[in-house]
């Protein structure tokens, strides 16, 4: 499979209409095609905004937001998990998937669906699925499409312990196979520890880069031991600007 | 004196009958009040006889039959033998009804109405066709129908004599109107179509009243068919003002229609014009009775 | 199961309690079910019953479908775009307000007594009370939902469909039961206006003798149509797109 | 500010399109907004538009009034309990499609000539409308915020008017938006059927002489009525009450 | 103030309409008065639905849950904070606080909006807040009324590391003084070992409670070193049934 697209994030200025401070100023950010960016900040610095200029479905900003070389809004869709699971309700969770992909077969279906550890469901409107398990039929959705750029907002939260490391597992065979481009917001340093290759932390108002850090270990061969210190040293920096 | 409702259709041809008895003072000889119910129109009329509202209506003969037959006992003293007429523009090429053949003719009222079911047997008693499938008929309100024809969307229009009165006035013919018609079919006599209408309850507890109300509608009719001085008052109420040709035409056309005598034994005319409607027109005008109902025409009143 | 019994019980509950009433007020103006079914089968076996209903069906038909589609595509779009819906604001108004009369009077002199006029003045009459009902239902579309058919870029009859039509099943729903009911009631004041037959005309005809029987008669028999298409199509239409409520309850 | 320019563009810019189609027309029966302006100041001062604007509107406000309680509360209860949805389903279809004529029969002969037996008439022809449109509004309500409610247990009246009013405002104000035009509509046919003044009446009588400039000017004078209920009232409550829409988009 | 209530729950048999295998069958959970319980327990396995059923919203089940002696239906509002933040989009966020106490003061308001970091955000409409901000503000919500009996439904999800410590300090403080009886669902051992005197944790369908461990240590005296102690217990536990 081709890598995912590089993107160039350039924000003159982005402010809510209602909003005195501009949330973002003079914001810069480049990601290089295929890499997987764990975004951290405090709640409020305008992690999931930022998600949605890249998805191109915010375009009320001055500046220019570029993925692929070309403007974010008319980019491909990316994958897309939003802070709440956002499942259409008329629609059954294989509907949903559909929404994303209208070819996506029955088989295909369910070993998505198996995946994310919901096999049998396809049938079953959200309504009938638990907190967690919505949210996991929500990445499910993202993933369906087989997106060459994932924008997650916060995707493992409402999971035990047992399902966040199977949906590592999951990711991680996506993102060294497929190699889609991927941003992952996240509050659990321990996401960006297994999965990103750089983490970017976000503070202020108006927002800003107040750490870039590559975490060069290939994290497929990164050990338990160098997991933890890269987990340490995210929460430490967080700490710092929380 | 006593008080008798009249529930009539505002700006219908029926008040300058009432104006002008008024005005004469008839009201006041025969020692009744006159209460006027203003009505929109002619169903009105009906849902306010039934409901009790007001004592006396005006209302059509096929009507009062049709009620009668369905056990209403509802019952008429004649009014007017008004009735409409064919008529087309000035310069039109219909010189006679079975030159109707092939063109539109606007009908006021609908298939049901009796001017359309009368021209239809006239029709067929020249030609020995069917009207209805030989011409284009167009049903609408006697209004739409006059516009129609005024803007020639229409060939011929039978309408109601007042808007016939009003289209003479501005140059169309009139080609024969529905009494000639009845007269070709052998209705000699002209039918009292339309007349003061009430239920018999009425008629039982207030006998006297009506009789006195009748007397006075009788004698105002007598002084307008003879006397033009008092139809001066009239003018704005027949909204022709400050239209002298108009109003000579509906004054002239009025005069045409009054009944002058009323006999209860006599119903030749009535009897004669309803067994035609009934077997032209069918169960859409006169429901399922083929005769005038016994007891249609009152008989506790003659002049 | 109780649905269906409920539901099956609710036209003979209202039979009977008719019956009850018209035979303790016994007048002539209150006839009974059982006579009104006798008329019935007298008008549609001798009189033109059958005739009549299939002009005013297909009058009616005919302007529903028109003025459903209008009404959703107007109302859609001043939904969505305020500009318009300002500009519009008054237009629509006067639209609402708009008597069946002048309507009537007016297509009737410009098309002449035809059943395009019509057809055209029920429209006309119609569609301004779906744009309203539709504009509220597409003015109260979720945002987040929005959001997500933006994110996935779903194309725009796929979005509809998928996206906004569920949305807006209530406000569709209520336009449609409303509608139907309000299309026939203008079709029957037209037909009285200027036509050549179809209930209302009929209708017309009725009144004149006061016969109430025969005008409920006919009056009734639409109304088994309406029902059939209530209990027919609707219902299970709803029942079908609205499964995902049913099912959450 | 723009929104305030377009808005106040609406009216004059349908009145000049009438004023220059009436112009392009020239037609007797499509008078222009100046004639018809000069008709409406001529039967105000010298006719009795106002009185009979007085009349139509006390009518028509009474049955808004009444119909909307009425049709909103039942409309709740039928939204809520599926049983009596069930039981009355057709019940609802019948009185939906009961032509006017029949109500105002049976009212008028009832309860006489009078101005009960019309708001009566007309009360009894909206309501099914209304509860039709809050039935679907009720079947809505997400059950989430039904939950919340519980949670918090929330008393009747508190719970009403801060759950479950906000949401059922988009069907409340098609369904006012759509009422008060209807109801003005019937209570036109029925004013014409019985009763001895207002705008109906009047416009009954006008139509007996096609005096289609009389019949607009009563018409556009009821019209500006309800264009400043629109605009004075509904509009600026919509906005206050739709408050959080606005500021999201 | 009084003790929180104590809590007999005792749920013969709880079926979805849907389902076939009952979510609860004979499940029983006895709790002291003024007692923190951390409910723990795979994705899907019925802590949500608990909630519901002991808060009284959900009362189709056979079985008997009692609050302070009381059908739980019929006892006083619990303050419940949602698994969503389920903020009634149409009320500002003062409003929304109002909802559950209409007597809630300017100033009463101020300072509850304050103690979640939300300060000066009351006449915001909550579609302006970020995810995080919701969730607090549903937090503050359900503690507005200080109720007697709070059930949280994972309340510190989507908030960054320092928030989710402040949180823990103002539940720490209402929990001690206030002393209301708290049932707290969450899948952060973390949240247990600081908060909770007492953790159960569910399994299996029908769902029974395959451990019930008391914290004994009392909180407010729980060293750092402790709370990771009981962390890593709970954590080990909850691995070994997820
Ligand atoms: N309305 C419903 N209809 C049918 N099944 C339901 C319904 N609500 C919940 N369930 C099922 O009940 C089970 C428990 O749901 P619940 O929401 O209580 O789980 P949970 O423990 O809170 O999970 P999570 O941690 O993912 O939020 C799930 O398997 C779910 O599918
Ligand atoms: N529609 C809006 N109108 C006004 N302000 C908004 C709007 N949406 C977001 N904001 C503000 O923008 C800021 C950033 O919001 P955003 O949702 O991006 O935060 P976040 O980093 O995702 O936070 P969290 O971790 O809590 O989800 C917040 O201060 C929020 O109040
Ligand atoms: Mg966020
Ligand atoms: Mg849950």
């Amino acid at each position: 499979m081709a890598r995912g697209p590089g993107l160039s994030v350039a924000i003159a200025e982005k402010t809510f209409p209602s909003g005195s401070v501009p949330l973002f100023s003079g914001l810069r950010l480049d990601i290089a095609p295929g890499s997987t960016v764990a975004v951290l900040g405090p709640s409020g610095v305008g992690k999931s905004t930022l998600l949605r200029l890249v998805a191109g479905i915010d375009t009320d900003f001055s500046g220019r937001i570029v993925v692929d070389g070309r403007d974010a809004a008319l980019a491909p869709a990316p994958g897309f998990v939003f802070q709440d699971p956002r499942l259409l309700p008329w629609l059954t969770v294989g509907g949903n998937l559909r929404l994303a992909d209208p070819a996506l077969g029955v088989e295909a279906t369910d070993r998505l669906l198996a995946s994310v550890g919901l096999a049998g469901r396809q049938d079953d409107f959200p309504h009938r699925l638990s907190g967690g398990m919505q949210r996991r039929a929500a990445l499910a959705r993202a993933l369906a499409a087989n997106p060459r750029l994932l924008l997650l907002d916060e995707p493992f939260v409402s999971l035990d312990p047992a399902l966040v490391r199977e949906m590592h597992q999951l990711l991680l065979g996506l993102l060294d196979t497929g190699g889609p481009t991927a941003l992952i917001v996240s509050h659990a340093a321990e996401d960006a520890a297994r999965l990103a290759d750089r983490a970017v932390l976000l503070a202020g108002r108006p927002a800003r880069v107040v750490a870039d850090i590559p975490l060069e270990r290939p994290r497929r061969s990164r050990s338990e031991a160098e997991i933890a210190v890269y987990r340490l040293e995210l929460e430490a920096l967080a700490a710092k600007t929380g | 004196r006593e008080i008798l409702v009249l529930g009539l259709q505002e700006s219908g041809t029926v008040l300058w009958e009432i104006e002008a008895l008024q005005a004469l003072g008839l009201d006041e000889k025969h020692g009744i009040e006159l209460q006027i119910r203003p009505l929109a129109d002619s169903r009105a009329g009906q849902i306010a006889l039934q409901s009790g509202a007001v004592d006396v209506i005006l209302s059509d003969f096929t009507w009062v039959s049709v009620q009668r037959g369905k056990g209403t006992e509802v019952a008429m003293v004649p009014h007017s033998l008004a009735v409409g007429g064919l008529i087309v523009p000035a310069d039109s090429a219909i010189g006679a009804v079975p030159d109707l053949k092939g063109r539109t003719i606007g009908v006021a009222g609908g298939p049901a109405d009796k001017s359309w079911v009368i021209l239809q047997a006239y029709y067929n008693s020249l030609t020995g066709a069917a009207l209805a499938e030989d011409a284009g008929a167009r049903f609408g309100a006697p209004p739409l129908i006059n516009e129609l024809l005024g803007a020639g969307s229409i060939d011929a229009g039978l309408n109601f004599w007042h808007w016939n009165a009003r289209a003479k006035a501005e140059g169309m013919v009139e080609l024969i109107s529905v009494a000639e018609m009845l007269a070709a079919l052998g209705v000699a006599e002209p039918p009292p179509l339309l007349g003061w209408t009430f239920t018999e309850a009425t008629a039982e507890a207030r006998g006297e009243a009506l009789g006195a109300f009748l007397d006075a509608s009788f004698d105002t009719k007598a002084v307008l068919l003879a006397d033009d001085a008092a139809w001066e008052g009239l003018a704005p109420l027949m909204g022709a003002a400050d239209d002298p040709a108009l109003f000579a035409q509906l004054r002239d056309d009025y005069r045409a229609g009054i009944v002058a005598h009323y006999d209860p034994a006599d119903q030749h005319a009535a009897e004669q014009s309803f067994a035609l409607l009934a077997r032209f027109g069918g169960s859409d005008l006169v429901a399922d009775q083929t005769q005038l109902a016994p007891g249609t025409f009152w008989a506790g009143y003659a002049r | 199961m109780r649905r269906q019994v409920l539901e099956a019980l609710s036209l003979p509950l209202l039979l009977l309690l008719w019956q009850a009433l018209a035979m303790i007020f016994s007048h002539r103006l209150f006839p009974t079910p059982v006579a009104v079914t006798q008329e019935i089968w007298l008008l549609a076996s001798e009189g033109r019953l059958l005739a009549d209903l299939a002009k005013t069906l297909l009058r009616a038909g005919a302007a529903f479908v028109l003025a459903m589609g209008l009404g959703i595509a107007l109302g859609i779009v001043l939904g969505r775009t305020a500009w318009a819906d300002r500009l519009f604001s008054a237009w629509l108004v006067v639209g609402l307000n708009l008597p069946a009369i002048i309507v009537a009077i007016v297509l009737y002199i410009w098309l002449g007594l035809t059943d395009l006029a019509l057809i055209v003045a029920v429209v006309v009459n119609k569609v301004p009370l779906v744009i309203v009902t539709i504009r509220e239902g597409v003015r109260s579309l979720s945002p987040d939902y929005d959001e997500l058919a933006r994110a996935l870029r779903l194309p725009f009859r796929r979005r509809l469909r998928l996206v906004a039509v569920p949305q807006l099943m209530p406000f569709v729903l209520a336009a449609a039961r409303t509608g139907l009911s309000l299309i026939w009631k203008i079709v029957l004041v037209f037909e009285v206006l200027g036509s050549d037959g179809g209930v209302g005309y009929r209708v017309g005809v009725m009144f004149q003798f006061f016969d109430v029987t025969g005008i409920i008669a006919y009056t009734a028999s639409f109304i088994l149509v309406v029902l059939a298409c209530e209990y027919g199509v609707l219902l299970p239409a709803e029942r079908r797109v609205l499964a995902w409520r049913a099912d959450r309850a």
